[in-house]
Formats: structure tokens, C-alpha cells, sequence
């Protein structure tokens, strides 16, 4: 088999906030780094991030990065990794002005400094009033963010490979990665991209599900790599309903809303918030305010014809506040909804929103599996950063506004750590004929497959069974049913076909191509909520509705080939005292 | 507890009637194709949800696999969808087919080159953005803190840092079509104004000096054609007005 | 940056100050002749040339021409290299108008200035 | 390959907002200009060379080849007139926004189209 050889010292999957920042901090020390994505860098989904990143800057009164800690421990319903979330909120300021130093366009407060917002769950003083930690680019941070580091890496002159689709990893002869296969949307050819190390910046993969505020694109892709490289995930049971998704559509609009001072009404006009979190009301956690929603909808107070929906109301807001505000917010109800919210309220529903599971990896962005002894082997040459990534600083529940700072934080971190180990050397791995087939056989699959069933089939009843089956509240029975289901799906899916092979953009290959991943991530995710028999965070089960600290106060693992096992979850800290296990406010 | 009345004066309560679209489009495969031809698809609106033109080509993708276009975000911030429909530049992803008769029109963005269908060669595009120096650039050494920026200065900014790179503009724009090459087109431009306008930036003077020859910024005739067509409700040419009046100031 | 030998300035900010500031001189012409014309109906030989005789008509009338010339180079320019494609022949007609744009300019100041 | 790539840039499939129309119409009207200056010269050579002259033109006015041709000519100069004066107020940057450009465009047409109608009454 020939196979064109690229080599560099490192490739980054991926082109969103964690893989641009990780390949600004390499492109910048000078290393030899390619960074492949399979749309044009600032077409990543970071870029519909609305709300804004959290950070302690303080700068609408006193804040602490340890109150911030406090804030995402909770949130995170104590499955989150304490020495994580230190190291993501205590470096979250510095972060920042680096990002404003590099020209992101900030809202400002009348001192000049970056404008800070309330988001939810974000209190002063360990839960107590709530804070303004949000620093916002108006409701456009991730757009600001993106273009932001896109352009930094422009001036840094990165080696990109845009529209450049990674097909699977290539493990080297002695079991680490020593790369990936590549294939160029555009013309069809297919390269070994080879490296020292392989950052996965692959983001989400909220396309499982049938409605998602996720771009077509999120569609797990680094989730499938790693696991077809017998790699494990973590906490794949973990996914977010974001409470304002547009209904019907699963368009976002921002928790900022509330964070303005917007709040959710049931079909009797009813604050309902205020029954279920008296203290923070509307700015509860996601998966709070979701869950209130669900209910609010289940026992018939949705509105709607259908009755499945809630409202959030802003009309009190003002005209002004809105438009310098919330402007994007403004044109999506108009566009997606045909409400003017400033006379109106916007019809909204809990959405599939983000996975806070993922490859676990520590703080360096080291991927991490598990040995026999179930101990944390570090997997020599791959790297994990943002939301494919489980370091896990979000744990059972991410809080809003912490996805921006998690993808910078640890692109940074990753990067950093290895510029450092490039620095003192990795050596460019070994590659056999072997491990080049086995990391060839899927896109093989595909290209030679002659009859079969049509894939869109396929992925429309996956979705379907996620949405019915695994959605804000789960049931063991339920869940059984759709997990077999979801196997015998998979087996149609190995048998499935591609009827157009041709090789300039052909759109339907990558497809086929997300869909084995997909499947990957939709069955990682349905063994994983089977078999987690609590109630934390994101994951809300009817058959067991409450917390269980003494059996699952640990990470779930799930590998490709159904194993399950799992990690501690870590509650070592270094500068500060760990935040004691609590029950959350609800 | 709080109550408020609820009126809902949302419009997607009901479904919207059932039509018969014919959509024609521009088809192209180098890979069998010797030349672009047009090709009609039927499809009734009850065999999709939603009513956004994106909606409408991912059925049609469903009937016919080999139909190629750029999607992401299907919201309008990604800028991967912008397409000619109905003779005018547009993202498929927030553009209502409620709004067209029952036969639509698409074609690839006109002046760049056709990859495949609806998929066009943004190289020449890019490379223009990259001539802006969309970057910001300061020479002092940074604070330990954010540089101070007032609210004024930030709202400068407005209506510049939000373009999506969707190429709408550049090519609805006839200079462009004509020196894709020479003239950077509304988008750069904005973004080369963009930076000119932040009060962060120390480079002012060299970026409006790149800007002084006859092709790269002059070819701009004010006839407005990308503020017509911006998604974003941008106005590149009214940046373009003002990168003139900076150079005007400047030199004068 | 991006330079092109047969610009008229060669800068593309002088050129559009060039295009600006002729236009005014050029509509300031037109409309004072349209106005002349208009208030002296049936339009004569006599008054007609005693215009031309005046010296200040005289020099409006050259700094028009001159402004003609430029005007119109400026603006020819930018037509050819939009939709002329080949080089040498682009160039062949800048040349051609630029010398056809002189030669006017010599045989309108032949005819004012050879009034008697 | 990259050469061979089809451009859709077929201009009757591309609709063409009024402010692009009216400055394809500056631009005709300019070229038209400068391939009848001679045109205008020619008069002035006439109007000014002698008194006979100045009347075989005032005559050679009846004849409406002549009558069409001076018409195009002025006609396309109100036009690059009107619309020029429009560029050069839009450049004060009194009106920036679309819907005030699509106005003014709009006049120009208006404007110019009395003027080469009026034009052609007087010529008539």
C-alpha cells in the first residue's frame, strides 16, 4: 500500500477554541504543527457560543477564582475532577487578558474593563449572591473568540489543512498514536499525516440526538477515533439539555438572557423557577432548570398545540438592553421563531446541548486510559482538549459559559505541555504496514462496499431512539430497549453502503464517515446511562432519582469493544482545600 | 408567586401548509460531468420539518446523495452555506423558502470557481481576508491587565467584528468578479477597517498605507451590492467610506 | 501593495481625488454653459463667441479640458482593467486613449485660443 | 484541475439591485461620453469658426440622424452628470445606509430620465 507521508511534530485535530489555541502555543514556539479540520477554521462550532467565559477578574466588584471553583464543583455534582477545576479557574483570568491582548473585542463596563455578565450557577462567596463572572463579547463571545484565535494563527503563519477530514488514528509499533489518516474533501486523496504527537480538538457531538442546539458538524468524530483505537471514554452518559433551545428547532438562545434578567413562564403565566430554586430562580445550573422545564411540560403546563414547550420572557428587558445585549438572540427568535422579543416571549425547550464526557485526560491534555490493574496510563503521543476531551472539569453538569474557558484553558494547557515535551524531545514514532491497514479498513469499508442498506435510514432512527430513550429523563427499561435497539443498529450500519464514490467533495462519504462515529458516541453513551443507577447532574433517572455518593462518586469508562470500567474521581487539590461533598441546592 | 399573562404571538405554533417546490440547481461533478448543467428536484414541503432553504437541501440530499453543499451551523454564524438562491447571495440555513414562489433557483456564489455544485473554491477569497492583516497588532508591551478600551471605542467596533467570512458580499460584488485577484473585496476590506478602527491597534498608518493603491481598496464603486446581500445586516461599504476618510485625514 | 504603470497617478487614493475633484470642475462647466445657453435663447454668434473671447471663460475652458483629460483617464482606466483582460492589448488602448485624450485637449485650445 | 473549474457567473441569473443598475449606467454613459468627444469638439469648432458655421450647424440640426446622435450625447451626459453629482455627495457621507442609497439611486434614474425626455422635446 502507498501511502503519502506528511510528517510533523505535531497535528491537531480539529480547529475550534481548543485546537486553535493549542496550535497558536505550538505554532508560535516555532514547532512544525499542522492543524486539520474538516470545515474552514472559523466554521467550527465555537464560533455560535453566545453567553460568554467565566473568570474571576472582578471587575463588577470582588471575586475569587475560588469561589469560581466552588461554583463549577457544585455544578458539576461532584463528579467533576477537583485538581482540574482548580487549575481551569485559578488560570481562567490570565487566560483571558491573554485573549483580550490577542484583540478579542470585549464588551466593555464604563471603567474601560472587559463588561462581566451573571450566568447561572455563578455565585460570590461559596453560593452566596450572585455573581457577575461572565466576560461577554455582547451575545457573540464564541464568534469573537474564534475569529480571534483564527486570525492569531494567520499572523503565526500555521500549517492549516482546512476541509481535511481525519479518518482514524494510526497507532505506532510500540502502542502510542503516531498520527492520523487524512483525507482531502476536496480532491479525495488520502495521506498519513504523521507526528510526534496528536492533539484531538474534535468538540461535540450532539448530532446524535434528533433535536440539538450542535452544528451539523458536531458529530463526535475524535470520540469515534479514539475508541476504534481501543482507547476508553468517560462519562459518556453525561450530556447537557440546554433549557433554552428554540422549539421545535433546537436553535440556542443564550443563558444570558437570564443572565439580563430574562426568566422562564409556564402556560399559566407562572415564574415557575421560583418554585423549584428559590435562591437562584432562573440562574439555577442547566441541568436544574432543564429538569424544572421537563416537569413543567410533563405535568401539563407547556404551551404549544402540542404542549411542549415553555416561554422565556424578555420583553421587560427594554429595547436598549436587547439590542446592545442580546442583538444575536434578537434576529434568531425572529428568524427561527417570528417573535419580536420586545414585545414578545420566545417559545423554548430543554436541547441537546454539550457532553461533558469524553477521553479522559489530566490536566496536560494527556490522554489517559486505564491498565489491567485499573490504574491511569498515560497513551504515549495523543492529546485531548475541549468538549471531546473529559478532564474533567465539568463532571456530571458543565456550567454555562465554562465551555469557552475549558476549550482555552486546556488548548493552552495541552499545548504548552507539549511544546515543552517537544523541547526536550519525543521521538517520531514507528509505523508498521499493520497499524496503516487497520487505520485504513473503515475508509476501505466504505469505498468498496457495492449493495446495503442506504445510511440515512440508519441515522435517522439513531437519533430518534437518543431523543425517546435518552433525553433529560431516563429509565432503565427504556434505556434497555433503546440500547439493544441501538447494537442491532450498528450491525445495519457495518453492512450499510455508499452509492456515490467519487472523490471531488464528496459530502456523502463524510457523512458515512460520522456516522460510524456517531455510532460510536450513541452507544458509549446508552451502555454508560444503563448502567450509571443514580440520578447526577445530566443524568436524571426516574428509577433512581436520587444521588448515590457511596456506589457512583466515579467516572464511567466505556471502551469500543463494550468493556466498561471506571476511574476515582479526583479530589486532590493543590493550592486550596477541596470542596467538601455537599447536596445541591435544588 | 410572580405571574405574568401570556400572550404568544409566536408564528410556528401551527405547521405551515403543505407545497410542491421545484427547486432547480446548478449540478456539477468534475469527476463525470463535462460541464455544469441545471437539474429539477420536486419535493413537497410535508416531507421535512423546518422551512429553512438548508432544511429543504438536506431532504433533497436524502433523495439524491450526490448533491454537494457546505453546511454547519444551520443558524447563521458559521458562514459555511452562502449560496445563490432566487439570482441573490444568501445563507440557506436562515432563509425562509416561505418567502419564494414554488420554483426556486440555486446557484454557487458567482466569480469563484465551482468545486463541485453548490461548493465553490473560496481560496482567492481567503487570501484576500489574509491580505487585511486581520490581526491586531501592538508594538508596546501589553499590560498585566486588559488594555483599557472605553465604551465608546468598543462600540466602534460594531457593526465590523461580526462578519462570518460567509463570501456573500465579495461575491455579489462585480469589482470583485473582475480583479478577484487585485481588489480585496467588502469583506476583507471590512476586516482590514476593523482593525484600523480598534483603539488597541498601533498600526494604523501601515495598514491604510497598504490600502493606497489603485486596485486593493479604490475598486470599491459604492454601488452597495454586499450591503444588500449581508446576512449580518454589515455595511462593508460604509467601512470602506471610512478607511477613505482615515487615508484622506491622514495624508491631507 | 499593488501598483499599475498606466494609473494616472499610480496611487489609487490620488486617482479618485483626481476623479472627485475634475467631476466638480467638469459639472461646474456643464451646468454654467447649460445656464448660458438657456438665458440667452435664440442663442447667437455673436454672444457665443464674445463668451469664449472672455479670459476667464478662457481659462475655465482649459482647466474643463484639462479635467476632461484626466477625468476621462482615470475612468477609462478603471473600465479597461475590469473587463480587458489581456495585457498588451489593455495596454495598446490606454495608450490609444490617453494620446486620442491629448490630441482633443490640443484641438479644443486650437479652436478657443485661435478665436479672434 | 483547478484551471478547468466552471465560474457560475452568468450576470441574467444574478439579480442586480437599482444602485448597481444606476452604476452600470454611469459607467455606459461615461464611455458613451468619451467615444463621442470628438463629437463635441467638432462643434465647438463649428459653433466658434465663423458665423457660416456656427449656422450650417444651427441647420444640420433639422436632419435627425444628427437630432438622434446630439441626443444620446447629452442624454448620456445628464445621466453621467446626475449620477456623478450623487457619487459625490454620497462620498460627504450624508447617506451610507442601504435604504438611503437605494433612494438616491432611484432619483437618479427619475432625474436623468425627465431630463433626456425634456431633451428630446427640445430637440424635436
Amino acid at each position: 500500500m502507498s501511502l503519502s507521508e506528511h510528517v510533523f511534530d505535531a497535528v491537531i485535530i480539529g480547529a475550534g477554541g481548543a485546537g486553535q489555541r493549542a496550535a497558536l502555543q505550538l505554532a508560535q514556539s516555532g514547532k512544525k504543527v499542522a492543524m486539520v479540520s474538516k470545515v474552514f477554521p472559523t466554521r467550527s462550532h465555537t464560533v455560535a457560543a453566545q453567553g460568554g467565559i467565566n473568570a474571576a477578574l472582578g471587575n463588577s466588584g470582588p471575586d475569587n477564582w475560588r469561589w469560581h471553583m466552588y461554583d463549577t464543583v457544585m455544578g458539576a455534582d461532584f463528579l467533576g475532577d477537583q485538581d482540574a477545576i482548580e487549575y481551569m479557574c485559578k488560570h481562567a483570568p490570565d487566560t483571558i487578558i491573554e485573549l483580550e491582548h490577542m484583540g478579542l473585542p470585549f464588551s466593555r463596563n464604563e471603567q474601560g474593563k472587559i463588561y462581566q455578565r451573571a450566568f447561572g450557577g455563578q455565585t460570590l462567596n461559596f453560593g452566596g449572591d450572585l455573581a457577575h463572572r461572565t466576560c461577554a463579547a455582547a451575545d457573540r463571545t464564541g464568534h469573537a473568540m474564534l475569529h480571534t484565535l483564527y486570525q492569531k494563527n494567520v499572523e503565526a503563519r500555521t500549517h492549516c489543512y482546512n476541509e481535511w477530514y481525519a479518518v482514524d488514528l494510526v497507532k505506532s509499533v510500540n502502542g502510542g498514536i503516531a498520527g492520523v489518516i487524512a483525507l482531502c474533501i476536496e480532491t479525495g486523496e488520502v495521506v498519513f499525516l504523521k507526528s510526534r504527537a496528536t492533539i484531538l480538538a474534535t468538540g461535540g457531538a450532539g448530532r446524535i440526538f434528533q433535536t440539538t442546539t450542535n452544528a451539523h458538524t458536531c458529530t463526535g468524530d475524535g470520540l469515534g477515533l479514539v475508541l476504534r483505537a481501543g482507547l476508553p471514554l468517560q462519562d459518556m452518559e453525561m450530556w447537557q439539555f440546554h433549557p433554552t433551545g428554540i422549539a421545535g428547532v433546537g436553535v440556542l438562545v443564550t443563558e444570558g438572557c437570564r443572565g439580563e434578567g430574562g426568566y422562564l413562564l409556564n402556560k399559566n403565566g407562572e415564574r415557575f423557577m421560583e418554585r423549584y430554586a428559590p435562591h437562584l430562580k432562573d440562574l439555577s445550573c442547566r441541568d436544574v432548570v432543564s429538569r424544572s422545564s421537563m416537569i413543567e411540560i410533563r405535568e401539563g403546563r407547556g404551551l404549544g398545540p402540542k404542549g411542549d414547550y415553555v416561554l422565556l420572557k424578555l420583553d421587560h428587558l427594554g429595547e436598549e438592553v436587547l439590542k446592545e445585549r442580546l442583538p444575536t438572540v434578537m434576529t434568531l427568535a425572529k428568524t427561527f421563531a417570528g417573535v419580536d422579543i420586545t414585545k414578545a416571549p420566545i417559545p423554548v425547550t430543554p436541547t441537546c446541548h454539550y457532553l461533558m464526557g469524553g477521553m479522559p485526560t489530566n490536566i496536560n491534555g494527556e490522554v489517559l486510559t486505564v491498565n489491567k490493574l485499573g490504574k491511569d496510563q498515560i497513551v504515549p503521543g495523543l492529546y485531548g482538549a475541549g468538549e471531546c476531551a473529559s478532564v474533567s472539569v465539568h463532571g456530571a453538569n458543565r456550567l454555562g459559559a465554562n465551555s469557552l474557558l475549558d476549550i482555552v484553558v486546556f488548548g493552552r494547557a495541552a499545548g504548552l505541555h507539549l511544546e515543552a515535551a517537544l523541547q526536550s524531545g519525543i521521538e517520531m514514532p514507528q509505523v508498521g504496514t499493520a497499524e496503516l491497514e487497520e487505520a485504513m479498513s473503515r475508509l476501505n469499508r466504505w469505498n468498496f462496499s457495492q449493495k446495503g442498506e442506504d445510511m440515512h435510514v440508519i441515522r435517522t432512527e439513531m437519533k430518534m431512539i437518543m431523543q425517546k430513550d435518552f433525553g433529560v429523563f431516563r429509565d432503565g427499561d427504556t434505556m434497555n430497549d433503546g440500547l439493544k435497539k441501538l447494537q442491532a443498529l450498528k450491525e445495519r450500519l457495518a453492512h450499510a453502503v455508499l452509492q456515490d464514490k467519487s472523490l471531488t467533495f464528496n459530502t456523502a462519504r463524510i457523512e458515512a464517515l460520522e456516522l460510524d462515529n456517531m455510532m460510536e458516541v450513541a452507544l458509549s453513551t446508552a451502555v454508560s446511562a444503563e448502567r450509571r443507577k443514580e440520578s447526577r447532574g445530566g443524568h436524571s433517572r426516574i428509577d433512581f432519582p436520587d444521588r448515590d455518593d457511596a456506589h457512583w462518586l466515579k467516572h464511567s469508562l466505556y471502551f469500543g469493544d463494550g468493556r466498561v470500567g471506571e476511574r476515582q474521581v479526583s479530589q486532590k487539590t493543590k493550592e486550596t482545600a477541596p470542596i467538601e461533598l455537599q447536596l445541591r441546592e435544588h | 408567586m410572580a405571574k405574568t399573562n401570556v400572550t404568544l404571538t409566536s408564528s410556528n405554533a401551527g405547521m405551515p401548509e403543505d407545497r410542491q417546490l421545484t427547486v432547480s440547481i446548478y449540478r456539477y461533478n468534475p469527476d463525470v460531468d463535462k460541464k455544469p448543467y441545471t437539474q429539477d428536484y420536486d419535493i413537497h414541503t410535508s416531507e421535512f420539518q423546518g422551512v429553512m432553504m438548508l432544511d429543504l437541501l438536506e431532504a433533497l440530499k436524502i433523495k439524491d446523495p450526490t448533491l454537494g453543499f457546505r453546511r454547519s451551523c444551520s443558524e447563521g454564524v458559521c458562514g459555511s452555506d452562502g449560496m445563490n438562491i432566487n439570482g441573490k447571495n444568501r445563507l440557506a440555513c436562515v432563509t425562509s423558502y416561505l418567502d419564494f414562489s414554488n420554483h426556486i433557483t440555486i446557484r454557487p456564489l458567482p466569480g469563484l470557481p465551482v468545486v463541485r455544485d453548490l461548493i465553490v473554491d473560496m481560496t482567492q477569497f481567503y487570501k484576500q481576508y489574509e491580505k487585511a492583516k486581520p490581526f491586531l497588532q501592538n508594538k508596546n508591551d501589553p499590560p498585566v491587565r486588559e488594555r483599557l478600551q472605553s465604551i465608546e471605542e468598543r462600540n466602534k467596533l460594531d457593526g465590523l467584528y461580526e462578519c462570518i467570512l460567509c463570501a456573500c458580499c465579495t461575491t455579489s460584488c462585480p469589482s470583485f468578479w473582475w480583479n478577484p485577484d487585485k481588489f480585496m473585496g467588502p469583506a476583507a476590506l471590512l476586516w482590514a477597517y476593523r482593525f484600523v478602527a480598534d483603539s488597541r491597534d498601533t498600526q494604523k498608518a501601515e495598514r491604510l498605507e497598504a490600502l493606497e493603491d489603485p486596485f486593493s481598496m479604490f475598486r470599491c464603486r459604492t454601488i452597495m451590492n454586499c450591503v444588500d446581500v449581508c446576512p449580518k445586516g454589515l455595511n462593508p461599504t460604509k467601512a470602506i467610506a471610512h478607511l477613505r476618510d482615515e487615508m484622506l485625514k491622514d495624508t491631507s | 501593495m499593488l501598483r499599475s504603470v498606466t494609473s494616472l497617478t499610480r496611487s489609487g487614493l490620488r486617482d479618485w481625488l483626481v476623479q472627485r475633484i475634475t467631476a466638480i470642475v467638469l459639472a461646474g462647466y456643464v451646468i454654467f454653459l447649460v445656464g448660458f445657453f438657456m438665458l440667452n435663447q435664440p442663442m447667437s454668434f455673436g454672444l457665443w463667441t464674445a463668451l469664449f473671447q472672455n479670459g476667464f471663460m478662457r481659462i475655465f475652458t482649459f482647466l474643463a479640458l484639462l479635467s476632461m483629460v484626466y477625468h476621462t483617464w482615470v475612468g477609462m482606466w478603471t473600465v479597461l482593467t475590469d473587463y480587458i483582460n489581456c495585457p498588451r492589448f489593455r495596454l495598446l488602448l490606454v495608450i490609444v486613449i490617453v494620446l486620442s485624450l491629448f490630441s482633443y485637449l490640443a484641438w479644443a485650445v486650437a479652436i478657443v485660443w485661435g478665436l479672434r | 484541475m483547478k484551471q478547468k473549474r466552471p465560474i457560475n457567473l452568468n450576470l441574467l441569473t444574478i439579480r442586480q439591485p437599482v444602485p448597481a443598475i444606476a452604476s452600470i449606467l454611469h459607467r455606459i454613459s461615461g464611455v458613451i461620453l468619451f467615444l463621442l468627444l470628438p463629437l463635441f469638439i467638432w462643434m465647438l469648432s463649428e459653433s466658434l469658426g465663423s458665423e457660416f458655421s456656427f449656422n450650417a450647424l444651427q441647420k444640420s440640426l433639422s436632419f435627425w440622424g444628427f437630432k438622434l446622435l446630439l441626443w444620446v450625447a447629452l442624454s448620456a451626459l445628464a445621466y453621467h452628470l446626475v449620477a456623478g453629482i450623487r457619487h459625490l455627495i454620497m462620498d460627504l457621507g450624508v447617506c451610507e445606509s442601504l435604504p438611503c442609497a437605494r433612494m438616491a439611486s432611484y432619483f437618479t434614474l427619475i432625474i436623468s430620465a425627465i431630463l433626456a425626455i425634456s431633451l428630446g422635446v427640445w430637440l424635436c
